[in-house]
């Protein structure tokens, strides 16, 4: 992989130490290189990139709310194109919170309108900038804080938001999943994504230290237990082709993810045997 | 006084902030060991770790993920 | 100042009647104001509009209460609303009936519009009709601009037989 | 120079259409739906070198706003009512990045119950948003007023954004004789407009809308009401200069036989026509009375408030709008701010027509008071 003489991400920000967030920004802003315009969601990144008078962006960043980051995507991308300015790369990033619930509408108008950007959603599975609450990309069985497990709860008690899915639905013509424990897979897609024209969406999962509940240097190693234990498949859809872009050689059993993570520590073995079933069935329906 | 509308006009200036006090533990990488792999640099959260394998201590916050993802051991996590 | 109140029902073209009005006495060199009133009614529901014409600049923004002159798009509404509402002594009243039998109490000009409409464009669309027969009948507003505005409102074909409707319209006793 | 009759709606069009905005982000609401169409049509007729973003609602309409005006291009947008109430945390946040964009508001009446008539109640809801609104009486206005907007908002000294304010159907379904000024006029009097405090541009990096904590937050929002202030200055400039090229005298208010006058009107927006004809009839029956019309109600003109009714006695505030357990807003603001006996009277609210039997019963009950405040027309039973 090309490593950068310096990153678009610059060091100083206020990041968690093992930040997963900082990872995955810093390998997207370093692909797409020094012409382009980032919008972000309100939300951990966000916070902890511009907290004024400083700023970590080395390429030009506005953020206006949590909810609409893919509308004010929309204007910046509209204002760039009328000045003729086409090269410049458009690239919005929210949280699982800011696209896949409250800024679901705002995303799906801008996905809708065919502009010419990469909207990037950092999924860490529940909204980690306010404490960790409960969000529509919160997996089975995971405790947060607004669903936490108790005498009469195991945690959350719906699968997660099948969100690269809603988004391919849209019929725009790139959709990927990816993970930060992937690099080059993940850079891959985001120089795609910005080599077509019209609107594309990555979904990049995002282990989150504090919120997942693990040692910071495992960061790397969770994002690599959601992929080898099939609780998180890496495909695109291009043009709508679907395919796999990894296949790891063996699926591990998902006992293997949720047990080193405190956020699943508490479910019982019948919980678990649920969610292998669950997995078992989406990588059928994918194909892996 | 503060910038209209807190416009930040010389961004990258994170930079002033030396994150590296947070640290617990430091990365202390072996160059004998280092086999170019780039993990180190490529997944450090806090870009850290230069093309060189030098690692910045003014920023790293010791998170451990180099030393955790370094196939060939050589980065070790040294108390402060 | 004279005030003018239509009666129609959405879809009869009474709110483009009013503004065809205003925008006629404005090229006659007068100041002049239309506006609807809206409700959130659909298509065959009542609506009224309004318009006002004066010498000098109009600065009244409110409703007309008590119109010089009032036209009536479509007799059904008749028995609907009460088209004299608030009417004055020397008020005109213009309606589009094949006859109409009133009280007597009012002055009432009563105008075919439909069977101009029917004829001449091959729809109940009588706005333009019932404004040149109020041209000939007030002489409020120039045949002239009336039909220069006509032309401007509905371009082509369209236009074309309003401004042959509404002649007819005014050439009618 | 062409003279045109036209709805308020087609005159803030027009004056969309001469001020070049380059994005135009816009949902459709009653009454302000025609602007939006017109704008539609006109990008479509490429009578505007702009980008038309078909937004899924207004408060993505107003996020793109700030978007694009973050991105450095003139910008418009418009709404209504719940349109308004539904961008409010967005209208905060625009003010707040002084992005200069301009929004022309129909003023309709907030729902429960659902209404669509005017009244003031959606701008008045956001007065405190950082935004310039000036109040406009009739369609000649709403486009003068939405030029000089774009001026005014863009001078470095003030950089908020402006709010047009017209009251929906009474001003933006009434066609009316408007003079549409010539592009080449319009152009000297509005250059293109060039960011220097925010854009975003590869070649120069900024970072926009930053998270700023207690050690800043203050001052930034303490700059907004400097900004604020200085602004009255620059709306007067800018209606001098719009007067000089255009012929057409605007100010902050507007007196009108206020000199003498034991009692004025003060009121915003088209209502100030037919106070004025009342003043009028009064003053031919010997009564000495006047109105003054509230242009810019944010920033408030307190000295020229002041200057125009120190020597009345008494004040007949109307509004269109309700603060429950207080009165009308401008009623509350004259209070905290003028110093002369007032009386506020709540009117036209969901579109009620304020006929001059209800300005007589203001001027009635400001003679001879009864209470503070009072609801003209208002059934009893």
């Amino acid at each position: 992989m090309d490593i950068p003489d310096k990153d678009l991400l610059a060091p100083g920000h206020r990041g968690c130490a093992g930040c997963g967030a900082s990872i995955g920004v810093k390998l997207a802003l370093n692909a797409l290189g020094e012409n382009t315009v980032a919008i972000s969601a309100t939300g951990c990144l966000e916070v902890m990139t511009t907290p004024y008078p400083e700023s970590a962006w080395e390429v030009p960043f506005i953020h206006v709310a949590f909810e609409n980051s893919g509308a004010v995507a929309s204007g910046v991308e509209a204002a760039l194109r009328i000045q003729g300015k086409d090269d410049v790369n458009v690239v919005a990033f929210g949280g699982d919170g800011g696209t896949v619930d409250i800024g679901l509408q705002s995303l799906s108008g801008a996905m809708e309108r065919g502009h010419n950007m990469l909207y990037i959603c950092y999924d860490n599975e529940a909204y980690m900038n306010t404490g960790i609450q409960r969000s529509g990309a919160t997996p089975y069985g995971a405790s947060t804080t607004t669903s936490p497990k108790g005498s009469a709860s195991f945690g959350e008690d719906k699968p997660k938001k099948d969100m690269p899915m809603i988004m391919a639905a849209h019929g725009i013509p790139y959709v990927a999943t990816a993970s930060i424990a992937y690099p080059e897979d993940f850079v891959n897609k985001v120089k795609k994504a910005a080599s077509i024209k019209g609107p594309a969406y990555i979904h990049l999962q995002q282990p989150c230290t504090t919120g997942w509940g693990f040692d910071p240097s495992k960061t790397i190693e969770m994002g690599r237990l959601a992929v080898e234990t099939g609780s998180w498949i890496l495909y695109e859809i291009e043009n709508g082709e679907f395919n796999i872009t990894f296949t790891p050689e063996e699926i591990k059993p998902v006992k293997e993810y949720l047990s080193v993570q405190k956020r699943f520590r508490h479910l019982p073995e019948e919980q678990i045997e649920k969610i292998q079933k669950y997995v078992d069935a989406q990588c059928s329906e994918l194909g892996l | 006084m503060v910038s209209i509308g807190c416009v930040i006009k010389n961004p990258g200036n994170t930079r002033n902030n030396k994150t590296g006090s947070w640290r617990t533990f430091k990365p202390v990488l072996d160059k004998e060991k280092c086999i170019d792999c780039d993990n180190c640099i490529i997944f450090c959260p806090d870009s850290s770790i230069n093309k060189q394998h030098d690692i910045d201590y003014d920023y790293c916050k010791g998170c451990g993920i180099c030393s955790n993802e370094c196939p060939s051991d050589a980065i070790e996590m040294v108390k402060e | 100042m004279i005030e003018i109140r239509f009666h129609g029902r959405g879809g009869q073209g009474a709110v483009t009647a009013a503004e065809i009005l205003a925008k006629a006495a404005f090229k006659d060199g007068k100041y002049s104001q239309a506006f609807p009133f809206f409700g959130v009614e659909r298509r065959g529901a009542p609506v009224m509009a309004f318009t006002r014409i004066d010498d000098k600049p109009i600065d009244l923004r409110y409703q007309v209460y008590n119109p010089d002159y009032v036209l009536v798009l479509d007799d059904g509404l008749l028995n609907v609303v009460d088209v004299f509402s608030g009417i004055k002594d020397n008020t005109e009243v213009t309606i589009n009936t094949e006859s109409f039998e009133g009280s007597g109490e009012h002055a009432v000009h009563s105008i075919d519009a439909t069977g101009i409409a029917l004829d001449m464009l091959g729809r109940n669309i009588v706005n333009t009709i019932i404004l040149g027969y109020f041209a000939k009948k007030t002489q409020a507003v120039s045949i002239e601009s009336l039909l220069e505005v006509i032309k401007e409102t509905f371009p082509g074909k369209v236009g074309e037989l309003n401004v042959e409707a509404t002649k007819k319209a005014y050439e009618m006793d | 120079m062409v003279k045109e009759v036209m709805t308020s709606n087609k005159a803030v069009a027009e004056a969309v259409r001469l001020a070049k905005p380059q994005v135009i982000p816009v949902y459709p609401i009653t009454p302000q739906t025609t602007i939006s169409e017109y704008l539609a049509q006109y990008v479509a007729d490429e009578k505007i070198d702009a980008k038309y973003v078909k937004v899924e609602s207004e408060h993505s309409a107003i996020s793109a706003a700030v978007g694009a005006s973050g991105a450095g291009v003139r910008v418009f947008t418009a709404t209504s009512s719940q349109g308004l109430m539904l961008m409010h945390e967005i209208l905060y946040a625009a003010a707040g990045m002084r992005v200069p964009i301009v929004l022309a508001d129909a003023n309709r009446a907030i729902s429960a119950p659902l209404n669509i008539w005017n009244d003031q109640q959606d701008s008045i809801a956001q007065r405190d948003a950082g935004w310039l609104q000036i109040y406009v009486e009739n369609a000649q206005e709403a486009l003068d007023t939405t030029l000089m907007a774009y001026k005014v908002s863009e001078n470095p000294d003030v950089l908020l954004p402006s709010m047009v304010c017209l009251d929906g159907f009474i001003l933006t379904h009434t066609v009316e004789p408007v003079e549409i000024p010539d592009q080449e006029n319009v152009d000297a009097f509005l250059p293109p407009y060039v960011p220097e405090h925010a854009f975003l541009d590869p070649k120069q990096p900024m970072s926009i809308g930053n998270f700023a904590d207690p050690q800043y937050y203050t001052e930034a929002r303490y700059a907004m009401e400097v900004a604020m202030t200085k602004s009255l200055d620059v709306i007067q400039q800018t209606c001098d200069e719009f007067a000089e090229i255009f012929g057409r005298k605007y100010g902050l208010v507007e007196p009108y036989k206020t000199e003498d006058a034991e009692i004025i009107f003060v009121a915003m927006g088209s209502l100030c026509s037919t106070i004025r004809v009342m003043v009028d009839q009064l003053r031919e029956k010997g009564e000495k009375v006047g109105l003054l019309k509230i242009r810019a109600y944010r920033p408030f003109p307190v000295e020229a408030i002041t200057e125009a009714v120190k020597d009345c006695q008494k004040l007949a505030v109307i509004d269109k709008n309700f603060s429950f357990g207080i009165g009308g807003a401008l009623y509350a603001d004259m209070k905290v701010k003028i110093d002369k006996e007032m009386y506020g009277f709540v009117a036209g609210l969901g579109g009620r027509d304020i006929t001059p039997e209800f300005i007589m019963e203001a001027y009635e009950k400001t003679k001879a008071p009864e209470q503070d405040v009072t609801w003209l027309g208002l059934k009893e039973e």
